[in-house]
């Protein structure tokens, strides 16, 4: 889960990582008061998980309460790259000295955290790292030590920090580097680490991503997940168990297992067609499952045919088969369904789906053979 | 010989009594694998169908002298099943169980890794190792499996078993068929197996496949280039997929890839690997290769 | 530092390891109010750091207050092994269905932290070590690594803890290594944790040692240290920054390192003579300490003669002679001294005595030499 | 050739603008140590006579090849350097501070060990390394020290100087001397010593000097008997010592010894080891060996 801005906030602020002061406000009178609550200049910022809101108009300084509304009426409701603008985050502002880039991040190839710091900060890091990757300083902290001040240091003195901004950016890290392990995070970026006029160091932004794995140990998690809106279709799919992402497509897309999904969208792709969605019943699913995943799929309007491409390891194709017979007996099926089986218990599925006959529904024996009459039962529906 | 898992594999499944755990242990042992233990705490003196269940892996060992685990306990309970097989002395750890918590994996990997003995962790979220006439452990499908000298080695599951389904129909054998999972933190990687494959004298070509995010598929298509001498096979799924979930702009800093399957085809076709367009095409090549 | 019971009591209660309620008393008074606040049946614990206080009459069960106070009354002041008893511990009683016993220390040889438990508990583990060894079920903890659940699940059911015991004892398991580690403990025994009729499991015992180099980063633990009563002298010695242990003989030692000071103490002992104490000035000590150092041993009117045994490294000569020298000028110094200097800037050093003679301050070439010298000294004084 | 520091030895000092640090440098790089470099962090670019000064070791590594370090900095921040060091390629550390916590120490030692790079960790609360002639590390007298063909380790700082300084007196000279202090978590320990001196061509024969507590002499009385084929005297302080502070039952039980100088010196003579009873004592035995 990504988090929105003041939420990653809000989460470094209770690990002691300095973070301006600032208030969340949906509406232009929240803004005004929160305005009046700071005092003195202001900054106002979109609430979005999206880059690019600055140059989108998306954040705007206000010298007084009044100016405030105003820019939080300005701002709220703006669509930022297809985003639409809920929330700002109102935060007094204050006067940059220098901005830094400091990140923390679960690197796959070392399997263990890495930290990232750069004197060149509040710009894309992608572009630092492509036009000058020895401005970044990076520091791998082994998972099992954990960090030491030492790695501190070295990203400090590595990334050539400014000595004003030294002591309190070293000081900062350890506790950011905390934040990311005691919250399960994969990501904490700050960019910009700012150093202001007053000589403090403050993360001025933060984008943090949590490891959805490890919700059951952070109940506080689902209040931050509450604030996030999902389609209902996903939201729907979510509910029941079942990975669910909406593609633009008009063939709907059932497998098990992300691997087998994604090449199912890329042979539909190469049969010439286009995939509805992308969904994973993920292993071991039930006949339950299946008809669920069935009935979401086909509330979409837009799909005009089916595909279930179950290869079965964990999961096992006789449940497969009950879930699909079980969706055509309790729903009204528009739709053609093309269906591979293979694997676990695969005959038995197989045989029970021959004893189930339905004009809707079609056995293939291959992946291929079934994406490509998947396909061109979608395009005969839309010819 | 294979590699991982074969004739001289004793097996404790962790996690046996469970209903998932008892009916894989169960076809494990159907296919020919040595299953001599289970573990569940509490639960030690009982048995299932006749296999001894002991309270610890560590008193599995020392009664039955189990040498794989087969991990199979809920996702929060994992890293410490793992932790426990390997304090054991188990030497290759299978870890089916989806949904660990990365940091869990991380410290776990490292303890694993760090401790110098040699142990291999497979997993988790992966559907395990199968030595096709020789054992099997884990969830892949044993029939869909023949004999043969075609090692393979995959991040994803249900992707594996259509490439071993379309390479057996196509009448080649695989030595092991390796699930490495999809997780972040992998026990092991891409040219953690490519290196035991490359040593295996049973094993006469590989099959890679990989799949969007991170950068294994283009570290393990250098390093193959100036470390395998046997012919590698590759399939990259998702060149379609949605963007999806991405780790924000330090991700691809990382790996210094765009984490893309195009990026991963290129690499690999640049090392010099061939890559199949879909799971079909690979059984295809592979045939080819094997003449 | 040792812990009393209480003290440990009360660590553990911070880690959520569940002990007995109970309250301190100093008088019988104080005595009687805990046990009414308390309720029913009480013990009354004697505090003190040394064992075998239940065979001594320290610990005595009491039915209603009145019983309370007499009991405390009976206890404080007793002196068990030397130790004068000037706390008890009340404590509410309940029936007790097994004893185990449940440590962990610091383990010189292996570097880590060694966990133990028996199914045989409320008795002397070295009696258990040494007629049953078996019956210790041992785990060491990878210092990195923390505690795992298994090591707990290894421990419980390595020692064969009662079924009916077993969850409680495991779940009790992990917060105490993490009262032993975030304490900086070197050892925290449990002896006995019993199994009560309630079915809970409590920690009866506590004997818990930390480690004094960890102090700084545990503030709280100066509170504790407040209430261990220290012999003047060696409160006047440790508040100098010197390491004291009084003893029985007459020949006062000063040396520097807690190796040569015991082997200066051995070859006092060869050469026919009892050493006074023990005093090592540590690494590195100057004139001051040096000066305070030949304070504090001289105050003492057992000593007959001093034997200063300095192998400079760290340590130099010239700063003890200094010392030593300022201590003959402000003391009115009534036994020999003997010196000897070797190492760091030795010749400075014994320049320096040679040109401040003084009756009493003998210099020797050697170790063995100067050992003999005192203990004749001290023997000329007492003939 | 002496072992763990000698000609090759780059020295880098962790706290050398600090009083002592510097104190025991200057006489360290007299006694003809090739002082390289110190690090103490914000006051990179400065030096102290002559020697650059780093903010971090990483920088001072790259930038003077240095490959020991020397730690003298307060105990709170000993572990950290002592990790710093090791992360940043050092191959020796030595590390003088006294009042490490002991359970800092249990993690630094577990990461220098873990990571099975072969870096050795001397202390902390040590007085350092010398190999007379070659090079000097720490803060043992060079003067009492003689070149020769005695290895000398020793948990006591003091009685190492002591026992040296008799050696010295009758003629006997030392290719290396290591303390190796007195701490419950030392970096390295007898047997990890003893190895090197068994495969140091330059060194004929061991002293080794114990102290009671814990049973690092037992230990060491053991594995001796059956690993090392050159001749072993041995000192044990605290015949008569008070029994002081011990760790409570539990702290036997573990040792499986009473931690008495009695008992380590019955296990050392059961060995076959001469004890000396007191320091002059040992440099006899050595001087009557050697012959």
């Amino acid at each position: 889960m990504d988090l929105f801005e003041y939420q990653g906030k809000e989460l470094l602020r209770k690990f002691e990582v300095p973070v301006p002061e600032g208030r969340v406000a949906t509406n232009p009178d929240e803004a005004r008061a929160a305005a009046e609550g700071l005092g003195g200049k202001v900054v106002v910022k979109a609430q979005v998980q999206v880059g690019g809101r600055g140059k989108a108009g998306g954040i705007k300084l206000a010298s007084n309460p009044d100016e405030a509304s105003s820019a939080a009426e300005q701002i709220l409701g703006m669509d930022i790259k297809g985003h639409v603008v809920k929330r700002v985050l109102i935060e007094r502002a204050g006067i940059i000295e220098s901005e830094y880039y400091l990140s923390f991040l679960l690197d796959r190839s070392e399997r263990d955290v890495l930290g990232m710091m750069s004197a060149k900060g509040g710009i894309d890091i992608e572009e630092v790292a492509e036009t000058d990757p020895d401005a970044i300083a990076r520091v791998h902290i082994p998972p099992l030590l954990g960090i030491s001040d030492f790695h501190a240091r070295e990203l400090v003195f590595g990334a050539g920090i400014d000595a004003a901004a030294r002591k309190e950016a070293i000081a900062i890290i350890p506790p950011l580097y905390r934040a990311f392990v005691e919250s399960d995070a994969s990501l904490i970026e700050v960019n910009p680490l700012v150093l202001m006029d007053t000589g403090r160091v403050v993360a001025l932004d933060a984008k943090v991503t949590l490891d959805d794995s490890a919700d059951y140990r952070h109940p506080y998690f689902s209040e931050l997940k509450s604030a996030h809106e999902v389609p209902e279709q996903e939201r729907l799919a979510k509910e029941k168990g079942l990975n669910f992402i909406k593609l633009q497509g008009d063939v709907g897309i059932i497998g098990n297992g992300a691997g087998l999904v994604m090449s199912t969208l890329d042979v539909v792709k190469a049969a010439g067609g286009d995939s509805a969605n992308f969904l994973d019943v993920g292993g071991g699913a039930g006949a339950e499952l299946l008809s669920n995943a069935l009935e979401i799929i086909t509330s979409d309007k837009a799909v005009k045919a089916v595909l279930v491409n179950i290869f079965g390891g964990i999961t096992r194709c006789d449940l497969v088969a009950e879930g699909i017979i079980d969706a055509f007996g309790r729903l009204d099926m528009k739709v053609p369904v093309v269906v591979r089986l293979d694997g676990t218990n695969a005959e038995q599925g197989r045989k029970m789906l021959a004893d189930a006959p339905d004009e809707l529904l079609i056995a293939e024996k291959t992946m291929l053979g079934a994406a490509e009459k998947a396909v061109a039962l979608a395009h005969r529906g839309t010819d | 010989m294979a590699i991982l898992i074969g004739r001289d594999t004793r097996l404790v499944v962790q996690g046996l009594t469970g209903r998932e755990g008892s009916f894989h242990a169960k076809r494990n042992q159907e296919y020919g694998t040595d299953l001599v233990a289970g573990v569940t705490p509490g639960k030690g003196g009982s048995d299932v169908s006749g296999t001894p269940v002991f309270d610890t892996v560590e008193r599995a060992v020392s009664e039955t002298g189990a040498n794989a685990a087969l991990v199979f306990v809920p996702p929060r309970f994992a890293a410490d099943a793992i932790l426990e097989a390997h304090d054991a002395g188990i030497e290759v750890i299978i870890a089916v169980t989806e949904g660990v918590p990365a940091l869990d994996m991380a410290r776990a990997v490292a303890h694993v890794r760090g401790s110098g003995n040699g142990v291999y962790l497979i997993g988790p979220n992966c559907p395990g190792v199968i030595s096709p006439g020789l054992a099997n452990v884990g969830i892949i499908p044993g029939e869909i499996c023949s004999e043969g000298p075609v090692g393979l080695v995959s991040r994803s599951g249900t992707l594996t078993y259509q490439i071993v389904h379309e390479l057996t129909q196509k009448g080649v054998g695989q030595s092991t068929c390796v699930g490495i999972g999809g997780d972040p933190i992998p026990g092991s990687n891409f040219i953690d197996i490519l290196t035991l494959f490359e040593d295996d004298q049973d094993t006469e070509l590989v099959v890679v496949v990989g799949e969007i995010g991170g950068d294994a598929e283009e570290r393990a298509a250098e390093w193959s280039k100036a470390n395998m001498t046997k012919p590698i096979v590759a399939y990259v799924a998702g060149l379609t997929a949605p963007e999806g979930k991405r780790m924000g702009h330090a991700g691809a800093i990382v790996s210094g890839s765009k984490g893309t399957a195009k990026a991963k085809i290129e690499a690999l076709e640049g090392a010099g690997i061939r890559v199949g367009r879909n799971p079909t095409e690979v059984a295809e090549i592979v045939a080819e290769i094997k003449g």
